[in-house]
């Protein structure tokens, strides 16, 4: 893993509440270029909102956050997310979803990248189908496709594999080991332990809004942190 | 990428979008064209008191596109949040907005002719180069509309009664828009000295003027919660 | 207790007493407000003593104007400084300026049956620019009702305060721009009113707006303390 | 279950939705009468042309919370694909059609009324028994308007030719229903020897009942494509 | 697995087209009562279009289907349906949206059946909570609790397990084995094969619409099937 270098995007104290619900509490967290962290808990424990926050899609309750990204300091251009939500249009076909993005990037000949990204993720075939229509998988993979278009310094992934199929999973790992390998840094969220472990360098659980455990995975072995995990939500998933 | 470009491209998409979905236009016109013939049907076209009447029947007919319209706009948007989308990426919000309103005074203009020539046609006007006064209202209109639309569209669209709420807020604010267009119409139609015209077109132009400056300045604020 | 409530608390305590010290002074001069208007001022030859409600009128008239500048003001500050406390000038504004425009809605109709005989002259646009203000900011309250506790409810609040301000001006000049029966008094000519007319008036003018700050300075410390309640719930 | 209770659950259910968007209700009306005051820029309310048209502008302002509110309707039953959860349920698709349609009834009645009362202050009607009469009209054209409403709601949820179909559907299915109203209320408002009033409320009841049945039959092509 | 009775339901030559896109091709299938059957295939290959020709949610462009209910053949109240969508009215909370549906399918005891169900998937926490405010795994989770809540003899699984959490999914399995025990029959679509296999006794692979493999989970190693879902699907998956 990269050596510690100045973080890329720090939390501090972070939280955010809806009503009474607290569903980020006091969060702490460092990240370096080049980390990639998978982000661990139970249904309802924050981990959405802990991205949304740090997407900047909604304002925290209480603390800070900051980034620090190399060249320019806006961080949009930067930031790669990919939410529960699609953020593709289902009037326009894939192709056009993918133009559309990748113009509103900035992205010189946004044709060719738009038509790389289909490739990329074996949509050829529904290049020019409306997204409305694409299944469930196909949809996943062009929700994908548009957020690593602009090549992001930073990927907010919360479950990317959601729906994908063997080929699209294999595909989409793939992808992912050539973008930390770029040195790249991934925020990745799953219900999948053994996945989250193999791809990213550390690891933390959430649960009820805070960081319950964090380390790092080379140190953890499938069975032993499942045993971890459901000791640190033991006090009542959701 | 500069942003006029930024801005057409914003624009390309909205109306490709609802060139998809044509039903907007045809449905936002037919109602309208009720709302003609409504009022056609409750006093005879040809009485003095339609005449009188003709230029608020207009005008209340132009509405209903314009707040279906903007309501339209942004649940596009929503529907599976392209509207962060848009926010995420690196485009100013100034664009983002001039985009989204663009997109809106080009489509309530297309919408609005068409009533007005319906309109021009059911009233039996003869047509004149007067009338053409009337379009100029028309477009100096839907431009501030589309602004101050634009601006509580992207607001409200969070909200789950943004159907209701979005009229509610609209009408009265655009009040200072639709003054001197429904009294600059009805100079026109009744075909008196055109005296006070120059005075509404003015006041049309500043006001557009005021909220393109409003929305711009505050579009940042109303997007993303 | 953490030092946020405690600032808070301070301020809270500190419009109570800038409500209490203006009291007095507003209760002397309600007092000669009233006898300014109905004694000392001479009755009008035309109306007769139904022109006496001017005072009030107008007084009340001039303090929606002023609340609504408080909501633009607390709009832009807020969008600025991000401070919660401008928000609750915004707020406390629009209540207390919808009930004087309330008020202005109800003195002008009194005043208008007799001399006008007709509760509400549709026509006039003072009177139906006036009616849309108090639209505005009931709709802004609405757009309050309807949005959740929280930052993004402050910001939009404050945008549509400050749109909304912007048709005050009309109002103002809609009785220059087209015709009306609303009487046009203040010119840039001067006032033509007989000086004790124009010394009741101008005591019932400077009243109400006393009475007009009491009332948001009461509001504003309710809204902070309900605020710091939420904030000692939450933590 | 029995027929009855089942179509008051999902009635139950509606009204439930509605309530819960904060402030729907409240804003509708507030929304309603807003309608009123823009037209009273249109046209003054003192003049003989207005009185003529009273009945033209009753209606439009009518018209506005009915399509705002067929919108939202079956747009609720979109978003999570609840619909299909009524399809596959055991009850019947009359039944499913009878609860929306009461829903959207009450839910129009309540507003009309309210809108109808704000309209009776506004142009100083003398509340007379004869207004009776308007109040009937309007609870027969909410009938009938919720009714092909709702069936054409239902079609425009998951047709996807529903671009085209809407609009040119709607507008021949309203006229029968609206343009009785507006000549019935504009007699009794002019307060003319009552004589084709009868004839309007016929005309109402008659198309009431074709569009009750037409959508209780038809209902169950229209949902599930 | 049960002895082979009178198919529960039949699909004889079913066929679904979308414009040139054939979604469902040729499907011929007999499933009968106590069968479970594990669906799987590439994204778009056509499984959530099978199942919802097989609600009669949507017509089939060509082709029969049959249901054989004991008892009444009225085969709506008996059918439990779980697809991509939530199905739930985001306005109500997870209690109302139960009990709803109880009442909508006619249960005795609709609350005490709705704070079950809301109990069984572990949403005691989020009993009157709005389900628009929902995270996504609670929403399944209630999306689950629906679909089960009139214990439908014909259980049509989309995808059931997407955004569950550990705890969810054991849970979840659980049931299934219950239902299973108690003879229902299960048609789950998903792109976990050992899950799949584990979970049925029948296994089939559609691709590109079509059935290409049907066969008996039991002969069926991971390994040995992971293959031979590749193989099936080589000839171009997407
Ligand atoms: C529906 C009824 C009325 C409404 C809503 C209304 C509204 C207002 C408002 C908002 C103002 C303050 C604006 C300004 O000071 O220029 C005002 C001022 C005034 N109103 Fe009225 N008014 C109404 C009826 C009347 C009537 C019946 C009279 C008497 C003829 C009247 C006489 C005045 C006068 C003399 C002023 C002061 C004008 C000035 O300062 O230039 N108003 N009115
Ligand atoms: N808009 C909202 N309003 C109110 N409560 C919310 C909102 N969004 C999320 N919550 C609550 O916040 C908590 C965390 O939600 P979040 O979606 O972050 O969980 P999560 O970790 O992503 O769960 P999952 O694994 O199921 O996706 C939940 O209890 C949820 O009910
Ligand atoms: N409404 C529709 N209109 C047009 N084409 C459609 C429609 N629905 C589905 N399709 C097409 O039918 C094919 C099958 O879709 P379906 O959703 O059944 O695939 P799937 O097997 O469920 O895929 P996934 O595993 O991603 O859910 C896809 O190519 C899709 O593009
Ligand atoms: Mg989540
Ligand atoms: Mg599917």
């Amino acid at each position: 893993m990269p050596e510690p270098s100045v973080p890329l995007l720090r939390l501090s104290k972070v939280t955010k509440r809806f009503g009474a619900i607290r569903a980020v509490w006091n969060v702490d967290l460092e990240v370096s270029p080049g980390d990639s962290l998978a982000i661990f808990g139970p249904n309802g424990a924050g981990k959405t909102t802990l991205l949304r926050v740090i997407a900047s899609l909604t304002q925290p309750t209480s603390g800070e956050i900051e980034f620090a990204f190399k060249g320019d300091n806006q961080s949009r251009n930067r930031v790669g997310y990919v939410s529960h939500l699609s953020l593709l249009y289902n009037e326009l076909t894939g192709f056009e979803n993918l133009l559309f993005y990748a113009r509103l990037y900035g992205i010189k000949e946004a044709h060719d990248r738009a038509d790389e990204m289909l490739a990329k993720m074996g949509l050829e075939g529904a290049r020019n189908q409306r997204t409305g229509e694409y299944s469930r998988g196909m949809k996943q993979r062009l929700t994908l496709a548009r957020a690593l278009l602009h090549e992001p310094q930073l990927l907010l992934l919360d479950e990317p594999y959601t729906g994908l199929d063997q080929h699209g999973s294999r595909l989409f790992t793939e992808v992912l080991r050539v973008l930390k390998q770029e040195g790249r840094t991934i925020l990745l969220v799953t219900h999948n332990l053994s996945e989250g472990l193999e791809l990213c360098d550390r690891v933390m659980i959430q649960n009820r809004g805070e960081l319950v455990f964090q380390g790092l995975g080379e140190h953890l072995d499938k069975a032993g942190f499942e045993e971890l995990y459901f000791q640190a939500v033991e006090e009542g998933g959701n | 990428m500069n942003p006029i470009a930024l801005t057409w491209v914003l624009v390309g998409k909205d109306l490709k979008i609802e060139y998809r979905s044509r039903q907007a236009y045809l449905t936002t016109v037919f109602f309208a064209i009720l709302i003609l013939v409504i009022f056609n049907f409750a006093f005879d076209p040809g009485s003095p008191a339609t005449r009188e009447a003709a230029s608020g029947i207009l005008w209340v007919a132009l509405l209903f596109p314009g707040i279906i319209r903007l309501n339209r706009s942004f649940q596009v948007e929503m529907e599976e949040g392209t509207l962060y989308g848009l926010i995420l990426s690196p485009a100013d919000r100034g664009v983002l907005f001039l985009g989204k309103l663009l997109a809106n005074w080009l489509f309530l203009m297309v919408v609005d002719l068409l009533v007005f020539l319906a309109f021009v046609i059911v009233y039996n006007f003869s047509f004149s180069t007067q009338l053409l006064w009337i379009v100029l209202l028309i477009v100096l209109f839907a431009l501030g509309f589309s602004a101050v639309g634009t601006l509580l569209g992207a607001m409200v669209s969070t909200i789950r009664t943004r159907e209701v709420l979005l009229p509610v807020l609209l009408f009265p604010i655009i009040l200072p828009i639709i003054l001197p267009a429904v009294s600059g119409t009805q100079e026109i139609l009744l075909a008196q000295e055109i005296q006070s015209l120059n005075r509404s077109v003015e006041l049309l132009v500043a006001f557009d003027l005021i909220y393109l400056a409003a929305g711009y300045l505050l579009f940042d604020y109303v997007v993303a919660d | 207790m953490s030092s946020p409530i405690n600032t808070s608390w301070r301020v809270a305590r500190l419009y109570l007493r800038i409500a209490d010290w203006s009291l007095i002074p507003l209760y002397f001069l309600m007092v000669v407000a009233l006898y300014g208007a109905f004694l000392y001022a001479p009755t009008e030859r035309e109306m007769g003593d139904v022109q006496r409600i001017f005072y009030f009128h107008v007084g009340v008239a001039w303090n929606c104007f002023l609340a609504f500048f408080g909501v633009f003001l607390g709009g832009v500050a807020y969008l600025i400084t991000r401070k919660r406390s401008w928000d609750h000038l915004a707020a406390s504004c629009v209540e207390v300026g919808v009930v004087f425009t309330t008020m202005v809605l109800t003195t002008g109709p009194i005043w208008a049956r007799p001399i006008w005989n007709t509760w509400w002259p549709w026509g006039d646009p003072r009177i139906m620019t006036t009616m849309v203000l108090w639209l505005i900011y009931v709709a802004y309250l609405m757009l309050r009702s309807s949005l959740p506790e929280g930052e993004t409810k402050y910001k939009y609040c404050a945008v549509f305060g400050i749109i909304g301000f912007l048709d005050v001006p009309i109002v103002w000049f809609s009785i220059r721009w087209w015709r009306t029966i609303h009487p046009v008094v203040i010119t840039s000519s001067g006032a033509e009113l007989e000086p004790e007319m124009i010394h009741a008036l101008l005591v019932s003018v400077i009243a109400m707006t006393v009475l007009c700050v009491t009332l948001v300075m009461l509001r504003m410390a309710m809204r902070l303390n309900s605020s710091m309640a939420e904030e000692l719930t939450h933590s």
